[in-house]
């Protein structure tokens, strides 16, 4: 059973972003995560399937995700956050 | 067709000392906590002539004398003698399907199709008239608030709620306001803590799904989001809230997005309301650039109605004719026209909707009028 | 308290496992807040209104009301032309857009004498409701600020002065018909 | 759209398996639909000149995205119906389920903890108890209230719920309550039926399908259960209690290949709709869920095929609700306003609904009172009315502030946010942690296809969206 490697670069990818869309991939893609000074290093232990594309495509919605939120994460947080103290005082 | 003659107004004879508000008829003693207006009784020994009285005793201070017989009057109904123009007009009356007590003609919008053009004189005594009516009519089914803009002048609008509250009087209302004064907090919680005993309706127009298209209709800068601000608050509070859209040319294919725009923003209003614009006032004057046959609407409004649907938003059309609609649509249109602005025509009285029907303005007269089609 | 709901909302509104949860990537800055808490709001008809709502949306009243600002017409409107009785003479300043205008004077009914309208007052009842109509009046032009009790007090009686000097009213009464009348009290 | 250019308001966004749609949605509950792939990418870059006219007015009408100008009163707007919504959420409880016995006459193959044999000692809640669970149900309630009777087979202990209801008139006079009795129907007789009639008592009542399925699925000891159940379906029709009794369906995997069959039976049976769902994978042996259990996926596979027969059904004229798809539709056409108690955040446990066991315990949900009958494990409870009536929120509290989507992995970045629920007790189960890992979870796999599929033929077939439609106007 062959395994698959894919090495991302650290300055392209945040850890966040790596686990983030890791987190998503379906159990028939067991996979270890490494890292050395410049790259991250992901394992697939069953080779084949198209894990390495799904992966690609996760961390492709999540890169966007992350461009989302820094445009709108302070206000995003500011809306959660007074919704709830606003609750609160009201209960 | 001829200047119509909305039925509960009558003419009248050597009244001009006598202008001012009465209670018709009511000869049972009054409360005599609350500032009483005179009343008018028919003098039962001579036709046609009614007896000012004052509010206490059956004396006759004076008379007047009429062409007919005002028997579209009922006891206890508030009505107007308008000496200068001989006429007596009902204003809160038993056997209207509306009664709206107009509380100011000045306006900070400038609507296109305003039926009733702000002016900008002191019109202060309208509040007190107003006031008067209300403690005076005998009934508490539900009475309209206009304008003008009720709520402009602030202290005037919060002193004539006080006032009513002071009498202990409940009467439900239906206030029509463009809801801009709200987007301030602090006089929407002083308004809604005077209301906080009573049933408010607030009727708030939105005609657009973003700012542009609603201030350039209604004519005023910053109007769309003080507007929907005002509208947030009173949400806030508790309050019941009508969104009412006049669909015109600029706005009529966005109608969907303004169902989408209330869902998103403001899902817990009341009711939303389609109103076809009444050519009369600004609305004759911009007529050609606002204007939509009201056939031409209809695979509009059917779009917002289903997708009003959708979201469980409670909406109605008001002032379409049954003979303009889709038979899809006629469920959701109210006869709403009140019943002294509107007329039937020869066509109508041959059709056997007519009395589900509003029927036509009496604005809507000449080139105003759509050609109506009967249904056999 | 175990018991209370409120209790245990306010436990979970509380939320401090939420709120880190979502602080957590959040520059902490709050010079660049961008909500006010004042135009956050909680939408929960008062019970009156739902009650109300309920009958309302069955009972059509409220929505037989028709388009758009027409419903003004139902009241009062101002007359589109103005054409002065033959016995005009100008009114009173006071604005009225009812197309009363205060009466003149001059066109002062036959049927009832100065005389008759004192007499008519002598009765308390009259007399309270003349000055309820009175505070009333003055209340809206701003002038009277106390409560509508039909009692002559001070403060009604420096009103219904302020009034009259606002107005040219000349007469010398606190309650005599030409005050009355420019205020546009009749009946009594 | 005004020629400003606009900006983005939070929102999130999901590309939807097998179709170029993404469905993007924001914390005021409001979605849209994106038809290409690329649009998703030039709205988050803004290159707004990049998408169609009409799309920029629909995002902007429901404040995904605003002008300058208008950008702090939509922000206003997003945590306005955020807070209503969570006040919402933090409403006092409406559904109130009891179990009266925990005995029952049927050896169902997914139900192994809630049930007893029929002769069994000790497992029936007993009449004493009543007034301590109605004081409980009238503090825990607000004015509408729902009151269910689970089991076992609650016919099994019909003295109870006769007094129970007796007592209840007086002392829930003030308040809307509405009576569900959850039933095998095997037990019922004339005198039952007549009593469910004059008390206006709602029944649910399983049938997992043909006689073959449900007695498959349904057996009992006694009795042929399917013939049985068609016998009582007649008396129900004799006493006109049809219009009374809604139907519930539990698949297992034997019927995975027969989705048409299955929803050509259940129309068959000229009733007007049914709730059809997938097991609780919760209650039963592991050795048993390989018989009769499955995926998400294969589950969804299955109900894919169901959902368009229902519509194929409904378009040819017959009006025929899909219980489970209604409520999802509810919740996201109108959310918020559905109690489903599975579709809440933060958790319908305890904010949405309480049980009362047969010995007494009190839980937040039915998930948490079989998953006490596996573990014991004490934080469960939270109160027990042989002691006294009231309740303590200690341990659910915490449970219940780790509940709000906003704030959980996996679903803080999800576009059905708006509309899904927190199930901690499920995770609690199936994973060991009330949080859980959404990317092995059922309840999250279910959830997402099963919105992935309605918004999908929302958007591409016109038949679906007409009985959809159909539905939401009921």
């Amino acid at each position: 059973m062959s395994q698959t490697f894919i090495k991302l670069t650290k300055e392209k990818y945040s850890e966040n972003l790596i686990r983030k869309s890791l987190y998503w991939l379906p159990k028939e893609c067991p996979w270890t995560l490494d890292e050395n000074d410049a790259n991250w290093l992901i394992t697939f232990h069953l080779g084949g399937g198209n894990c390495a594309e799904q992966l690609h495509k996760l961390l492709n919605d999540h890169i966007l995700r992350e461009e989302l939120d820094k445009q709108t994460n302070l206000l995003r947080s500011e809306i959660i956050l007074s919704a709830l103290k606003k609750v609160q005082s009201d209960s | 067709m001829a200047e119509a003659i909305r039925i509960d107004t009558a003419e009248v004879i050597d009244a001009h000392e006598w202008s001012g508000l009465y209670v018709f008829e009511k000869y049972n003693l009054p409360k005599t906590d609350i500032p009483l207006l005179p009343r008018l009784a028919k003098n039962t020994n001579k036709q046609n002539e009614y007896l000012i009285l004052q509010p206490f005793s059956k004396k006759a201070i004076g008379s007047i004398h009429t062409l007919k017989q005002l028997d579209h009057f009922s006891p206890g109904d508030i009505i107007y003698i308008d000496g200068q123009h001989g006429k007596i007009r009902g204003i809160l009356n038993k056997n209207a399907n509306a009664n709206t007590l107009l509380v100011t003609e000045q306006c900070d919008n400038f609507c296109k199709f305003c039926s009733q053009p702000p002016k900008t004189q002191n019109d202060i005594a309208l509040y007190e008239k107003a006031t008067l009516s209300i403690l005076n009519y005998g009934r508490s089914d539900l009475i309209g608030i206009s304008g003008g803009e009720p709520t402009l002048n602030q202290k005037a609008f919060s002193t004539f709620l006080k006032t009513l509250n002071s009498f202990h009087n409940t009467t439900p209302l239906h206030i029509l306001t463009n809801g801009r004064g709200f987007s301030d907090k602090k006089f929407c919680n002083e308004v809604t803590e005077i209301l906080a005993e009573r049933f408010c309706l607030w009727g708030i127009p939105i005609y657009g799904f973003e700012s542009q298209t609603h201030n350039t209709l209604v004519e005023a800068d910053n109007a769309f989001i003080e507007t929907v601000s005002g509208i947030r608050n009173l949400l806030g509070a508790g309050q019941a809230i009508e969104i009412r859209v006049v669909p015109v040319r600029d706005n009529l294919k966005d109608l969907p997005l303004i169902i989408d725009f209330v869902q998103s923003n403001l899902a817990q209003v009341a009711y939303i309301s389609l109103m076809n614009m009444e050519p009369k006032g600004l609305a004759r004057k911009n007529f050609n650039s606002l204007f939509v046959p009201q056939r031409d609407q209809n695979s509009a409004l059917l779009e917002a109605i289903e997708l009003a649907e959708v979201h469980s938003l409670n909406i109605r059309l008001f002032n379409y004719a049954l003979c303009q609609l889709d038979e899809s649509l006629h469920k959701y249109a109210c006869k709403s026209i009140s019943d002294w602005k509107n007329y039937y025509t020869d066509e109508c009285n041959t059709c056997n909707k007519k009395t589900e029907c509003g029927g036509m303005f009496t604005s809507a007269d000449g080139r105003f009028l759509e050609n109506p089609r009967a249904f056999k | 308290m175990k018991k209370s709901f409120a209790y245990l909302a306010s436990l979970i509104s509380a939320s401090f496992a939420a709120k880190d949860t979502v602080a957590n990537n959040v520059i902490e800055d709050q010079s660049i807040k961008m909500l006010d808490d004042d135009h956050i709001i909680i939408s929960k008809l008062n019970h009156s209104v739902s009650n109300l709502l309920a009958a309302h949306r069955s009972h059509r009243s409220h929505s037989s009301h028709s388009s758009h600002r027409s419903s003004a017409g139902g009241g009062y409107s101002t007359p589109r032309t103005y054409t002065p009785p033959s016995t005009y003479t100008p009114p009173a300043k006071k604005a009225d857009p009812l197309g009363q205008t205060a009466r003149p004077m001059s066109s002062y009914p036959s049927v009832i004498k100065e005389s008759d309208l004192v007499k008519s007052l002598t009765d308390k009842d009259k007399r309270k409701n003349i000055i309820m109509r009175m505070q009333l009046a003055l209340q809206f032009e701003g002038l009277y600020s106390g409560p509508i009790d039909g009692v002559m007090g001070e403060r009604t009686r420096n009103a219904v002065k302020a009034y009259k000097k606002q107005n040219g009213v000349t007469s010398d009464g606190v309650m005599d018909a030409e005050t009355l009348n420019a205020l546009g009290i009749k009946g009594f | 759209m005004t020629l400003e250019t606009p900006l983005n308001l939070p929102f999130l966004f999901r590309r939807i398996p097998k179709t170029n749609l993404t469905i993007t949605s924001g914390y005021n509950g409001a979605f849209c639909l994106l038809e290409e792939e690329s649009q998703i990418e030039n709205l988050i870059r803004n290159n707004y000149e990049r998408l169609p006219q009409d799309k920029l007015n629909e995002l902007e009408a429901k404040s995904l995205i605003s002008t300058q100008a208008e950008y702090a009163l939509k922000a206003s707007l997003h945590a306005s119906s955020l807070a209503t919504q969570i006040h919402r959420s933090l409403a006092k409880p409406s559904l109130f389920m009891i179990v009266p016995t925990l005995r029952c006459d049927h050896d169902c193959r997914y139900c192994q903890v809630s049930r007893a044999p029929i002769n069994a000692e000790g497992k029936d809640l007993s009449e004493n108890k009543i007034d301590n669970a109605l004081s409980l149900i009238e503090a825990a309630s607000g004015d509408d209230l729902k009151i269910e009777f689970q089991g076992g087979e609650p016919l099994l202990n019909f003295e109870f719920i006769t007094e129970f209801i007796g007592k209840a008139k007086i002392k829930l006079q003030n308040k809307n309550v509405s009576y569900v009795i959850c039933t095998t129907l095997t037990n019922l007789t004339t005198e039952i039926a007549d009593f469910i009639k004059d008390e206006n008592i709602q029944l649910s009542a399983s049938i997992d399908g043909d006689a073959d399925t449900h007695r498959h699925n349904r057996p009992s000891k006694y009795y042929d259960s399917f013939d049985l159940l068609q016998e009582k379906r007649k008396l129900l029709a004799e006493k006109n209690l049809d219009s009374k009794t809604s139907y519930i369906a539990t698949v297992t995997r034997p019927s995975l290949g027969n989705a048409q069959e299955l929803a050509e039976f259940f129309n068959s049976l000229s009733i007007d709709s049914i709730f059809i769902r997938p097991l609780t994978p919760l209650g039963f042996a592991s050795s048993t869920a390989r018989s009769i259990g499955y995926t998400a996926d294969e589950y969804m596979d299955f109900y894919t095929e169901f959902l368009k027969e229902i519509i194929r059904i409904n378009t040819q004229g017959t009006l025929f609700v899909d219980e489970m798809a209604l409520i999802h539709l509810n919740r996201i056409f109108r959310p918020g306003s559905t109690q489903y108690v599975d579709m809440k955040s933060p958790a319908g446990l305890v904010l949405g609904s309480l049980i009362i066991n047969y010995d007494g315990k009190v839980f937040g949900s039915d998930e948490s009172r079989m998953l006490w009958e596996m573990t014991h494990s004490k934080e469960l409870i939270i109160g027990d009315i042989t002691l006294s009536s009231d309740l303590d929120f200690t341990h659910i509290a915490k449970t219940l502030k780790d509940s709000f989507l906003f704030a959980l992995p996996g679903c803080s970045e999800c576009a059905y946010q708006p509309y899904c629920g927190a199930d901690p007790i499920h995770h609690l189960a199936t994973q060991g942690d009330p949080i859980g890992n959404k990317s092995d979870s059922f309840f999250c796999n279910f959830q997402t296809l099963m919105y992935d599929l309605l918004f999908t033929m929302w958007h591409n077939s016109d038949d679906a969206r007409k009985v959809f439609r159909s539905w939401l106007k009921l």
